[in-house]
Order: structure tokens, then sequence, then C-alpha cells
């Protein structure tokens, strides 16, 4: 940890404005009911008030609290697209590891399977999927997950590859070590930069993914909050020039840049290059 | 070769830092050179004594992350540290120029060997497309290169390393610099090619008077090359002077140091008793790998006994570390069989015991890819240790510490730090705890000396020594650096293309007659005397006539 | 020489099995979808006995096998079959809109590849200048903001304050190429934006990665300009990432259109899968992914080929 | 023949006072009803597929209809003023309300030149009726027995049950009349008697008519080309209505209401029909099989705050009983329900619970601002101690595996000519769409009675009864009628009235309206 707080302050700019931007994100996610003035669902006057000193952002479509609608947002948001992207990342590595060590047909298999799964339009399978298990958050973050392990398998196996070969890891396995061990202690913790890098990325395309299904009818179920839904809800306004939609789609987009920032950065340190 | 009253490149004072954690620390800490048209210089030290970081900035070049902190660089009147990119860029090539350790790595892959060699001549404007092209091939030609008119068109990866050293060095030329730059040229490369490079070298420098900065580790090479030699250590000089004299006379210990390198070697065993079993023992074992017709090994058989050395020599691709492997189990003989004190073994590693898999371990050349940079040295060492002994607790760390001791290093210093806080030598060391904390019978070496410096190799060497006594381990040594053969092999084991050529105790392998391939390895071992080269050209010569 | 195009037969087998695979996952999930085409047809107006009357007109009540081999027997001849409702064949459904979709994606991917390129190679050049940080944080933010939104934000821009563009892409059969680039052009700008950030980054960091090897340190020691450096000594050997790259996102242009499609009402395959899937409609959906499959093995196979050939390694054998 | 016409008298007053509520007068079309000939009209609808087909069997959503209709005519048609009129048929007359004579219009012909003989009539009506049908309006023509010609000119249909609202029924967009073929069989292609012709149709994208020179109806069929657009997404639709790519709008969105109102050359319509929402209870099974917690239920919305909130107003509140005001034998002097939490909690009390939790369904695909109205109406009912989780279900599959699956779910129900019809679909005994399982053998008889029951006062005493036992007795929690809310070009015009059966001047805009 201390060793983490070292490496910040010797960050650069771009890394610091990352880390508190999330910092902020997750504070505001975790604090949500404290920080918010009204309920999630609570409607406190007409729709689309402008902004006052009740209702800081105005109110949305309904006469929701704006201001309360993006804090909880950022709990759903940020909540369901971090599960989704470590069942994705969970699932995936272990598969791409698994492929990697075992070499062979079991890599052949996996990586035939996958190579189905991603050929297969991603937002129509999505939609098959989710059609077929109900648009329920689980089987949301389920069905994202299950797309999302493959892509990660791909990154994931190629890491490995390059591990693998490694003198450590034929030494381990000439030592007996099991699939387990070798998997956990020698290729995970040497795969995680790349990883971790992907892992970023892929975060950020989960809630533009399911802003882009709630687009389609299929997303987090009202009155639940998530700022994919939100600029959905909104959209059209923007074509008239008016601005409401831009905030949850600014959240987004504050979000992804800072996200990307520290991924570049963490690249960037993996990558050992001086300038 | 004369002295020219000018010189041509002087560095006065010349100071390099380098940005590690983000603090400037210095590499190079006020260095004069000087060199004279037509000198050539030698520069030599151990690793992290600057010699490159120098060599670099000759041509006013400094790596990512360093910068001149001091001190001028006068190549033939233009000041380099203070000049813009402009000037700096257009003297490369075309008046110095450079030859990498590694040509392999240096080559462009994308390109043909004549294009990269072309490019800056006619973006020069020194010559025309073609007259480069037939310049390049003359030069192919002097360099002795194999089928000259043809080599130019292929690319890199098709070309042998001594053949792109060569290419490269031709490369250098392309522009007839003042100065060439030759950083380790050689290191990378076997004895047997190391020698035709090391001539092709001095005959084009000789030919065009070419100045040029000869930078290496290894004297006797550097002692072939160089007019003068100046010794680096840690980014300063230690001393500087004229080959014959710092060959003969050196004033520093640290130099002395150097030169007494060569002078280990390990006590004289018993022989070994009639119908001892051997610990391990290879029997007419023949591999290949998949997909390949004529087999990487062919029936070879090696008896390892305790408490004794098997030297294992020969050129890269002769088929040493394959052996290993097949030892190992990691490449399964098709035919012949290996024992273990006598009882047959399985020829996969997947088949074998826990005990089997137990009493073979390996030490393997590289460190760096050898130890999971990710764990602790407590883990490294301590998970055999574990695995095999069920060791835990207190009597594990007190087992760590003790071996730690026992390979030199200072346990409470050590046990929880991370392989990238070791120096070079001290990785090979965990690398040996790691075998031994397993409690192996046989202990395979390969290569484990070569990537590192004099002294340091040195210490390692002892260690094992010490080691082997302690334990009663047998060793399988491979290498293919003669004097460490000679250092603490009992039998020798010489190796070409898969087969052995010739094997036995060391003494005897070692005296003349000599078996045709091993006279010429031997013969292509440099020797700190400046006129062996010239010695060993004529003597082939000779041969071949 | 050769060995490429063995390579490139033995990629084309596998592909087919895995259109093969697909054609399966397909019929299974349409098979495992609530309510069928019947259903889905009649709506609110389904009652047993026409939807009885409905199943026996379309065989639905047929066992699942029969159906899917009948189908790929079909198929296999060349036979894409009929769509279950409309009773159109699938040819005269498809054949237009396909056109339009790989149109629309053709001309995105005409914009966006140059252009990420291009800022990926600038970018690289200039790395960690402003110049870099700013095309970098542009394309994030791109990348970040949901397709329909970028899309209704140039549709406010550019049709509705500025007028330049049409709003929605109403295409008239006879347009011509001028019209129907026109009538595109927002589409496939909104296209662009998303694409364009993936690749630039890809294409920057590749580059970059290279830098530190020792050959790109030779050809500074040669005397090469930053510039030459990075476009003839680094580029060449960053093919590979980078066409794999491009080769993704185009796949993703072709088949992730469907919701810039529903936001400027563009005649393509992704609406008119995604109304086949709501009604069930096997036959439509299968030959629509199928395609879609296809044409994303296609272009991982053209990337892997690219990279071969950029690749003397690989292309030249000892 | 026209003595059941008369009792649709309630025309414009209906949809004046609910649109003129909401954009005032200004907005209102007051315009000399001269049809000018000419120009194009491009017409944006939000409802159908690229599966679409122009058989009127499988006719559902607005592209097919209004492409039916521009190509077809029924036999009898809603016209804009609400009230029943005769299309094809010149004349209809029944003396017991069983056995009705058509008599067909004389001198019209198809588009491909063949002339309107009873034998079409019959194929046409007969594509709805037996065994193989796979018709969605094969329940509305269950009571037909026998359908006979009299001559060329004459069709007799013989009902298995009285039923004075019949021709009412063959209004319904299902009974396009088309030509039989030389072989007998009937031309789906899109042959008909109808205003326009069939230049192209692309299901799913745009379909282009051309007008018909020699159509029968004067004054109508004015455009001399129409462009019909499936635009799904009613953002895009506005906007182009905005920049003028298109004529007018099926569905303008609520939320943007206002901002399009700003535009000048924007009209936007608000009529108020008939369409309704359902929160259906399946009344046959607990917790709902409980009269007190259905009261519960309908106490604990308000259906002021669904209209102003959901429907900005473009709808009028409803009585938990489906006969809107716009509608023949609307009971006015039934007391009206308002939102009350305190006697959702009592009638909760009288069930035995203090708290109740349900899970309601709904999907957008219903109507614009469906989910909306489940999300406050669990916001309503809160304070009485009920719960009602709101659960979204996907647009595709909602008709057959939620509607009328689900214990508590959301229906929506167009607007039907006459009380009759809605109530024996959707609330008698064994009826195929009795979505809330209501069974009350008072209401039963009184529907069978009215059947026949030719005296007027005594009907309305009768559908006044009804739709008190609904709104007391019914699993149906009806909280609003939605206004038709579409949106228009100022240079399309139409006439005063504008029918309030349907959207786009019930789905015959094509055929009514005219360029300026």
């Amino acid at each position: 940890m201390n060793a983490f707080l070292y490496e910040l302050r010797r960050a650069p700019l771009s890394a610091k404005f990352g880390c508190t931007v999330v910092l902020f994100y997750i504070a505001v996610a975790i604090f949500a009911p404290v920080l918010a003035p009204f309920g999630e669902s609570e409607v406190v006057g007409y729709e689309y008030q402008a902004w006052s000193t009740e209702n800081w952002l105005g109110t949305d479509s309904l006469g929701r609290d704006m201001a309360t609608r993006m804090i909880y947002g950022a709990r759903n948001t940020i909540g369901i697209a971090l599960v989704t992207t470590i069942i994705a990342f969970a699932a995936g590595s272990a598969a791409g590891f698994f492929a990697a060590v075992m070499q062979g047909w079991v890599d052949q298999a996996l990586s035939r399977a996958v190579d189905v799964v991603i050929s297969i339009p991603t937002l129509i399978f999505a939609l098959l999927l989710l059609t077929i298990f109900g648009a329920s958050v689980t089987s949301l973050v389920g069905v994202i997950a299950l797309i999302y392990a493959t892509f990660v398998y791909r990154i994931a196996r190629a890491v490995a590859m390059g591990i693998v070969v490694m003198d450590y890891v034929e030494a381990a396995q000439v030592r007996g070590e099991g699939l387990w061990w070798i998997m956990r202690k020698e290729i995970l913790p040497n795969a995680a930069p790349p990883l971790v890098a992907e892992f970023g990325l892929r975060f950020c395309f989960v809630f533009l993914t399911i802003s882009g299904l709630s687009f389609l009818g299929l997303g987090i179920q009202p009155p639940a909050a998530d700022w994919g839904s939100m600029v959905r809800e909104n959209a059209s306004l923007i074509t008239f020039g008016d601005l409401t939609p831009l905030i949850p789609a600014a959240a987004i987009g504050l979000l992804t840049v800072a996200v990307n920032f520290i991924v570049d950065w963490m690249l960037h340190k993996a990558s050992g290059l001086k300038t | 070769m004369t002295q020219d009253t000018t010189p041509l490149l002087m560095m006065q004072n010349l100071q390099i830092e380098g940005l590690s954690e983000d603090r400037w620390t210095p590499i190079v800490k006020g260095v004069d050179v000087t060199l004279g048209k037509g000198e050539v210089l030698g520069l030599i030290g151990e690793s992290g004594a600057g010699k490159s970081t120098i060599g670099l900035g000759a041509m006013g070049y400094v790596r990512d992350g360093c910068r001149f902190s001091g001190g001028t660089v006068h190549f033939d009147g233009i000041e380099l540290t203070t000049a813009d990119r402009e000037t700096r860029r257009n003297l490369r090539s075309t008046r110095i120029a450079y030859v990498a350790q590694s040509a392999a790595a240096s080559f462009n892959p994308a390109f043909k060997l004549i294009d990269q060699h072309t490019e800056f001549p006619v973006r020069r404007g020194l010559m025309s497309r073609k007259e480069a092209r037939q310049d390049a091939i003359s030069l192919y030609r002097q360099l002795q290169l194999p089928n000259p008119e043809e080599i130019g068109f292929r690319y890199p990866h098709q070309v042998s390393g001594g053949q792109l050293q060569r290419a490269m060095t031709a490369m250098a030329m392309a522009c007839r610099p003042d100065l060439i730059i030759f950083d380790e040229p050689t290191t990378a490369l076997d004895v047997t090619t190391q020698i035709e490079v090391l001539s092709a070298i001095r005959e084009i420098v000789d030919q065009f008077g070419t100045s040029a900065i000869y930078i290496t580790h290894d004297l006797a090479v550097v002692a072939q090359m160089a007019d003068r030699i100046t010794v680096l250590r840690h980014g300063s000089e230690v001393e500087s002077a004229d080959t014959a004299s710092m060959l003969n006379a050196p004033q520093e210990d640290y130099t002395k140091s150097l030169w007494a390198v060569r002078s280990f070697t390990s006590a004289k065993k018993a022989a070994v008793s009639e119908g001892q079993t051997p610990v391990v023992s290879l029997k007419t074992i023949t591999a290949t790998y998949p997909g390949m017709g004529k087999p990487v090994l062919d029936d070879v058989s090696i008896d390892f006994h305790a408490g004794r050395t098997v030297a294992v020599v020969g050129e890269s691709g002769s088929g040493k570390s394959t052996t290993a492997r097949s030892l190992m189990g990691l490449l399964p003989p098709v035919s012949g069989g290996i024992e273990l004190g006598g009882a047959p073994l399985a020829p996969d590693f997947r088949k074998r015991s826990k005990a089997e898999l137990q009493s073979v371990q390996m030490i393997y050349q590289m460190a760096d890819t050898a130890l999971n940079p990710k764990q602790r040295i407590r883990d490294i060492i301590g998970r055999p240790m574990t695995y095999y002994r069920g060791l835990k607790g207190r009597q594990l760390t007190e087992e760590i510490r003790a071996l730690l001791h026992s390979i030199e290093l200072e346990p409470d210093q050590y046990i929880n730090r991370l392989p990238s806080e070791l120096s070079g030598g001290q990785k090979q060391r965990i690398g040996i705890a790691r075998t031994l904390a397993a409690a192996p019978k046989l202990v395979i070496c390969d290569e484990v000396t070569s990537a590192l410096d004099q002294l340091v190799a040195e210490g390692i060497l002892r260690l094992l020594d010490k080691l082997q006594r302690d334990h009663d381990l047998a060793y399988m040594f491979i290498t293919h650096d003669i004097s460490t053969v000679r250092a603490i092999a009992d039998e020798v084991v010489v190796m070409q293309q898969g087969q052995i050529v010739e094997q036995g105790p060391k003494d005897q392998i070692f005296a003349p007659p000599f078996a045709p391939y091993t006279g010429l390895l031997l013969s292509s071992v440099p020797e700190m005397d400046p006129t062996w080269l010239d010695r060993v050209l004529c003597d082939r010569e000779a041969k071949r006539a | 020489m050769q060995h490429l195009f063995r390579l490139f037969v033995q990629r084309l087998a596998l592909g087919l099995l895995t259109l093969f695979a697909v054609s399966l996952v397909i019929f299974l999930s349409i098979e495992l979808l609530p309510g069928d085409v019947a259903q889905q047809v009649l709506g609110q107006s389904a009652t047993p006995e026409n939807l009885a009357a409905f199943r026996r007109e379309l065989g639905l009540d047929q066992p699942a096998y029969t159906r899917y081999l009948s189908w790929f027997g079909g198929f296999l001849q060349g036979d894409l079959g009929h769509s279950l409702i409309s009773g159109l064949p699938i040819k005269e459904l498809i054949a237009e809109r396909m056109y339009n979709t790989f149109f629309l994606a053709g001309f995105a991917a005409l914009i966006a590849v140059p252009l990420a390129v291009v800022l990926g190679v600038v970018a690289a050049l200039y790395r960690d200048t402003t110049l870099d940080k700013t095309i970098n944080v542009v394309a994030l933010t791109a990348i970040s903001v949901p397709e329909f939104f970028v899309g209704y934000i140039l549709v406010w821009l550019f049709a509705v304050e500025l007028g330049l563009f049409p709003s929605i892409a109403n295409l008239s059969e006879d347009a011509s190429l001028g019209d129907r680039i026109y009538r595109t052009f927002l589409p496939a700008m909104t296209l662009t934006l998303i694409v364009t950030a993936h690749m630039m980054r890809m294409t920057r960091a590749s580059l970059i990665n290279l830098l530190a090897l020792p050959y790109l340190e030779m050809a500074r020691l040669k005397g090469a300009s930053q510039r030459r450096l990075i476009v003839i000594h680094a580029l060449p050997n960053a093919i590979a990432p980078i066409v794999t790259v491009i080769a993704i996102n185009l796949a993703y242009l072709i088949v992730g259109v469907v919701i810039v499609e529903v936001v400027f009402v563009y005649p393509g395959m992704g609406q008119l899968l995604v109304d086949s899937v709501a009604k069930r409609d096997f036959t439509v959906v299968q030959t629509a992914c199928l395609l879609f499959a296809a044409t994303y093995i296609l272009f991982n196979l053209a990337s892997d080929l690219i990279s071969i050939a950029s690749n003397p390694r690989l292309l030249h054998r000892k | 023949m026209t003595k059941y016409t008369s009792n649709l008298s309630i025309g414009r007053r209906g949809f004046l006072a609910g649109s003129a509520a909401v954009l005032g007068l200004s907005n209102m079309p007051r315009r000399a009803a001269a049809a000018t000939k000419g120009g194009t009209f491009r017409l944006a609808v939000s409802q159908g597929g690229t599966s679409d087909t122009l058989n009127p069997a499988e006719a559902s959503g607005s592209q097919q209809i209004m492409v039916g209709w521009a190509l077809r005519n029924n036999l009898t048609e809603i016209g804009s003023d609400n009230k029943l009129k005769p299309e094809l048929a010149v004349s209809w007359s029944s003396d017991d309300a069983q056995t009705w004579v058509f008599k067909l219009r004389p001198g019209v012909t198809f588009h491909n030149g063949k002339s309107l003989g009873a034998e079409d009539a019959i194929a046409s009506l007969n594509l709805h009726r037996g065994e193989d049908s796979t018709s969605g309006a094969k329940a509305l023509l269950a009571g037909v027995s026998e359908i006979t010609a009299e001559g060329t000119d004459t069709v007799k249909i013989t009902l298995s049950a009285p039923n004075a609202d019949f021709p009412f029924i063959l209004s319904d967009y299902h009974f396009q009349i088309m030509p039989v073929g030389a072989d007998g069989a009937l031309d789906l292609s899109g042959t008909g008697t109808g205003g326009y012709t069939l230049e192209s149709w692309k299901p799913g994208v745009k379909t282009v008519l051309q007008r018909n020179p020699d159509y029968w109806k004067d004054g109508a069929a004015n455009f001399d080309r129409v462009e019909l657009l499936l635009i799904s997404d009613s953002g895009s639709a506005t906007t182009a209505l905005v920049t003028g790519e298109i004529d007018a709008v099926q569905s303008a969105e609520y939320k943007t209401l206002g901002l399009l109102g700003r535009d000048k050359n924007v009209e936007i319509e608000s009529i108020s029909g008939g369409f309704h929402p359902v929160f259906a209870m399946q009344s046959s099974q607990a917790p709902f099989s409980d009269k007190n917690v259905r009261l519960a239920l309908k106490y604990g919305v308000d259906r002021e705050a669904l209209v102003k909130q959901v429907l900005r107003g473009h709808g009028t509140i409803a009585n938990d009983h489906p006969i809107a005001p716009s509608m023949p034998y609307f009971d006015a002097s039934l007391e009206q329900r308002a939102y009350d939490p305190d006697k959702a909690k009592f009638h909760l009390k009288e069930a035995g619970l203090d708290s109740l939790a349900v899970s309601l369904s709904v999907s957008d695909s219903l109507f614009a601002g469906a989910v909306d109205s489940v999300t406050l109406y669990r916001e309503h009912a809160a304070p009485a101690g009920i719960d009602v989780q709101v659960a979204r279900e996907p647009g595709d599959g909602y008709w057959s595996d939620v509607w009328m699956k689900k214990p508590f779910f959301t229906g929506s129900w167009g607007a039907r000519p006459v009380p009759d019809m809605i109530f024996a679909t959707a609330y008698s005994k064994g009826g195929d769409w009795n979505e809330s399982q209501f069974s009350n053998d008072t209401f039963q008889q009184l529907m069978l009675a009215a059947r026949s029951e030719l005296d007027e006062a005594k009907r309305g005493q009768m559908y006044g009864d009804m739709q008190a036992i609904l709104r007391d007795e019914g699993g149906s929690v009806i909280p609003f009628f939605r206004n038709f809310v579409f949106a228009r070009r100022v240079d399309i015009s139409h006439g005063e009235d504008v029918a309030s059966n349907w959207a786009l001047d019930g789905y015959k805009a094509i055929e009514r309206w005219w360029k300026a």
C-alpha cells in the first residue's frame, strides 16, 4: 500500500488526476445514501425543473431529483460494471492460463469455442441471451461477463503463452508442481499488468454496453438509476439543444478518461520505457 | 599504427547521469579519453563500468533516461554534448559508426541486409543506390562472408550470428567513417566464430585506417584488437596504458585482480572406483524434436558419479543443453534409457515420482528468467523445501537462512528481497540455492557462469566447488567456455551436432594429441598474448595449404 | 510462399467449422427463446386455434432437429430458404440491406482507418507532448460516450442547428452515389468517432513499444531522424498488431452498427436482425448471423495473412 | 339503417375539451375543409417490422394498417367525426340484429380493373374464418355462422346470436376487401379499391404509394405521392419532423413535446380517444381473489399525477372501466374514483393484510411511458403500505410470455367503437382476452341482453350498470385514457374533425389529409 502511494506520488499528473477522479466516484458510490438529498426514485416535483438550490441539477423526465439520480447512478453503474468485469476477468484469465499451460488439444478446444462465441455479433448474442434469461440485473451481469470473458481469454492466453516459456515456469513444472500452483503462483503475478490495463478499458465498455442494451429496451430495471439508461432516457432532448442528457454522459466520459489515464500510466511502467 | 598529432576524439571529464527511481544518478563520473586518427582504443571493465555509455557518448548519444551532466566530447573539433540534434545526426554513419553487441537484434527484421546497408550512403548522397550496393558486396567479400553477391539480399533472420556480426561491421564501414564504436561485437558468439569475426574486424580497420573504440569485458580479445587499453570501473577510469605495458605490468590492484581471474582450479579428486554405480547415467539416448527428421541427440551415453563434475563442452547447437533437457525428462529420448542409481527412470518427467524429480535438479543459464520476478527469495528457496521435504514454519525459515549463509548471502538482508533487487551474481546464487534446497543428487549447471563477469563467475565456480564437496553432489556442467572447463571439470564430454566426439578424464582430453574438433576449440580460445590472433591465423593458413 | 497458402486453406477450413458451430448455437438459442414465430406474429391476437394453424403452415410442429437439418441441407445447396413470416426468399430480403450495411461500414472505415493510423503515428512521434495528450483525451472521450448519444449530438449539431446534413438516412432506391454519401454522412461520422480511438491508441502503443528495441536504437545511431525512425523503421514492424486491431474494428463496424442504424433510420442489416430476433424469424436470424460471423472470420483471416506477409521471419523461412 | 350511428353523436366536444385544455385553442385546426390535391406526404409511423406483410389477417401495428387502408376499403368505416359510415357497403339493415344484409356500392373497381362484387366481400371476410385461418381477427367473426351472396351486389351475414353492433365490427382494420382472382384465390398483393396504389413495399423501411386517379370516394386521397417510413425511435422521428424531412409523425415523444411545441413549423395534435392501459390482476388467484385487495390497488394510484407526469396532460383520468368519455354510452354520472392511500390502507386491513408486495410486469413496447407509469404507481402506492415492484419485461415475447401469464401485469387496449366489443373480448366469461379473469354473472347477463336490446335508453342504462360493476368488482386498474398525440408540419392540413379511434385521424390521414 505504501509502495503504491510512493508510486502515485511520483506518477505523472494525468495519472494523479485519474486516481483522484476514480476515488471520488468510488466514494460517491459507497456513500450514495448519505450524500443523496432525496430517495433514489422519489418524485420531488414536476418534470424537467431547472437547476435550483434544492434540486442542484434540476429534475428528470418524471420529476425525480437529477442530482440524487446521478449519485445513485454512480452506485449502480460502477457497482454492476465492476462485478461484471471482475467475473469476466476471473473466468477469462483462468481459462486463458489453463489453455496456455496445457497447450495441445485443450488449448485448441477452448480457443475454437471462444472463436465461435466471438464471431457471433456481440449485441445480437446479448439480445438473444437476455431474452432467454430475462433482463434482470443478474442475467445482465452474467451475459455481458460471458461475452467479455471471451475477449479476456484471448489476451490472458497470449500473455500466458509468453510466460510459460520462462525458465521459472519450466522449473516449477519439473519440480512437479500442480496446474493450480503454476497458474496461481507462477503465471498470474507476472500476467497481471497487461490484464489490469485491459481491465480498465473493459470496465468502461461494460456500461457503454449496458446503455446500448437499454437503448434496445433491455438493461437495468427501473426505478434503479444507471447513467447509461439515464443518457438513454433523455438522449433525444439533445436534438433540441437541451443539455440535460450531457450530465450522465459526461459522468461516464470523465470516468473512462480517468481510468484510461491510470491504465496508460501502468502500461508505461510495465513497458519499462523511460520517456 | 602511427598517431596523428591532433586527436580525432577527445572526451574530457565526461559525466553522464541516468534516471533510476526518478533520481539522477551518475553512470559515468568524469572520464577522459583521447583517440588519435587510425588508433584503436580498448575499453574494458565489468558490467556497470559504463563502457557502453562512454562508447555511445563518443557519438554524442545518450540512451533514453540518460543525460550529459558535464565534460565535453570533441569530435574533430565539434563539441557534441552541446551540438544540436541536426549536427549530431549528420555525423552519424558518415563519420562515426556503431557496431552493436547483438547483430541479430540490431538489424531491422523487416528489411534486407543490403537495403539497411545502403540506406545512409544513399540518403546522404555519398553514392547512388547502385554504387552503394556494389560497395556493400565488395565489403561483404572483404569480410569473407559466404557468397557475398547474394547474402545481402537475405533478411537478418536468414543469416547466422557470426555472419550478421560481420555484415554489421560492413554496414558500419558503408560511409567509410573516421571512427567506429565496437560494443562487445563478439561476446555473443562461439569461440570458433569469434576468431573469424575478430580477424575480419581487424583487417578492415587496418585497411581503412579507421579509428575505433573497442568495448569488451574479455581481456584476451581486447589484447588482440587494441593499441591502447583503458580499464574502467563504476564509471571512472582505473588506469590507461598501451596494450603491451598494460598486459605485462598492470599498476592498479583492480587491474591485477582482473588479470588474475583464471587462477582458480578445483582440487583434484580421487578417480572413480571400479563398479561404483553412477548417480545418474545416460545409456545411448537418442532424441528428436517432434516433426524434425534428424535427431538432435544421437547415441549419447554419459555417467555421472557422486562428488564429481562432468563438463559438457561444445558450441551452440552442439546438443549439450538438449542432453540436459532429455535427462530432465523435458525432451523424452526416443531410444536409450536414463538410470537413477541403477534403476530405470521414466523418460517423461510427468511420469517421475517426487523423489525421482527431487534427485535431479537444474541451474539455469539466465538467472533473470529462471527466477520468478514476483516471488521473494524466501518463497523461491523455501518452496522446494516445503514441496519435497515438507518443511514448515520455524524449521523452514531456519533452513532458508542456513542455505543463504552457505551461498554467502546475508540472510536478514536478502531473505525478503525480490530478484529484481539483486545483482546478476546474487541472482545466480539464488538459482543455485533453489536447486540445493531440493537436496538433489545430480545438479545440472547449464552455462551458469557465461552471463556473468569474470570475477563474479569465479566466485560462483568456487561456491559450486565448495558445495559439491559439502554435499557430495554430482555435477553436469554445461559450458562453451574452455577455461571454465579447465577450472572445474573431472571428466570432459566434447559434443558437436548432437554427437559426442570425445569423452574422458580432463587431463587426457586437454593433452595432445587432440581430436581434430577439440583441437579447433582449444586453439580458438583467445589468449592474453597480443600476437595470439596472428599466430592462430597463420597456423590455420598453413594447415589449409 | 506456399506455406502461406497452406495456412490460408487451413484457416479457411477452420472458419467453415466455426460457422457450422455458430449456426448450431444460434439455432439452439432461438429454440430456447420464449415464444415462437406464431406467437410473435399474432401477438395479442393469438388464440390456440390460429396458433396451431400458423404452426402447421410453417412446419413448426416438426421436432427441432428435423427443422435444423432441413434448413442446413438447404443451406448447403445454397438455398437460404424463406423468411418464416413474410415468406420472402432470404436472398431478396437481405441483399439490399447487406449492401447498405457494407456501404455504411465501408464509408466509415475509409475515413476512420487512415485517420486512426495517422493520428497514432503523430501521437507516437510527438509522444508526451500536449498534442499527444490532446489527441488521446479527445479519442478517449469519443469512445466513452454511448454510440446513440454520439449520433444524437451530431444530429443536433449538423442537422438541427447547422442544417448541413439530413437527420435521417432516408435513401431512395435510385439514389446517386453522391446523394448516398450525403445522406449517410452523419451515421458514418458517428461510427468513425466510435472506432477511431481504439485503432489510434493501438497504433501509438505498438509503435512506442518498439522504440525500446535495439534495432531502432541502431537506426538512431545511424543518424535517422525521429520521423524517419517512426515511419520507415518502426512502422513496418508494427503492422501486425495494428492490422489486427483494424480487423476487429472493421468487423465491429459491420456488426455493431445496429444502434446507429436505429438512430438514423438506416435500412441496414442491424435493424432487420433485431426485428427478426424479436419475431423469432429463425431463417433470417440464422443467415444474418452467419453472414456476420463469416465477415468477422474473413477479416481476421485477412489480418493474419497481412501480418504474416509483413513479417519476413514468417514469410521467408530460413 | 343509420339508426345506430346516431348514438355516436359525441364528435368533437370530447376531444376538443381534451386537447384544448393542454394546447390552447390556437393549435386547433380551424381551416376551411377545402382539400387541395397534389404534393408528397412523408409520414413516419412507429409500429411494425421488417417482416410485416400486406395480408390483413396478419395486420397489426400502424405500418400495416395505414398501408392497408390506403390500398383498400372496408364495408363500413368510422369517419373523422367518429360516426359509423358506409364505405364499400352503401347500406345495411337487420330486423333482429342477427341476420344482416349489406348492399355493395355500385360501380367500384379494383386497381386491377375488376369491379367489386359480392364474391370479393365474402372471400375477404372468410379469410378470417374457419379452421385454417391464422387471422388475428378470427375471434371477432366467431359469432358469424354463415355468409352468403344474394345476387352480385348483396351479402347476407347470419350470426349465431344477435349483435346490434355487428356493422361496427366490420369497420375493424382486418376486414379490408380484396379482389378474388380468376383462380378464385384472394389477391393479397395489395390490389384494392383504395385511394392509392402500391409503388414499392419495403416493410420496416419505407413504403411508397401513388394516388389512384379514379378513386370512387370524392374529396379523398389528395396527395400525389405518399412515403411511409418506419421510424421506431421516436426521438429520431421528432427530429426528422423538425428538420422537415418528414411531414407527420404517428407518435410524438412526451418528453420533448414542450420543446417541439416551440417550433413554428410544427403543430401538435392531441386527440382524446379510448386508448387505455390496464394494470390487470388475475382475479382468480390470491391475493387478487380478494375484492378488498383489488380495491386497495385501485385506490393506490394517483391518476391525476399519472396524466400530468407521464402523459404531460395529454389524456383523461379513467375510472377503472374501459369506456372513455369520448365513447358512446359513457356514464358521466358514475362517481370518479380518486387517489386515497388511507382508503387503500383500510381495504388492505379489510383483507386482513397490513402490507402487500406485488410485482407488476410492464414493457416499454406497450406505449410510450408505460414503464414510467408503473414506476410512479409504485411511488403512489407506497404510503398505503403497498409495494408495487416494477418488473420491466422485454418488448418481444411480451404478449406470449407475460400478458395473461403473470399474476399482475400491464395490458394496453386500443379504442373500440362500441362498448360491447371491448366488454365481450376483455371482460366476459371465457372471453379470449379476459386478462383479469373477470367473471360476474350480472355483468354477463347485461352484456348479452344489451346486444339484442334495440331500445337506446334501456341499452344506455345497461352499459352504465356494467361500467359501475367493472369499477367496483373488476380486477383491472385503469388509470387513464391516453390521448393520441401526433404532430405534423403546418403545411399539412386536415378537416375540422379528426377521428379519435386511432392516431393520425383514425389511421386514415393518408386518405383524409392534404398539403396546403
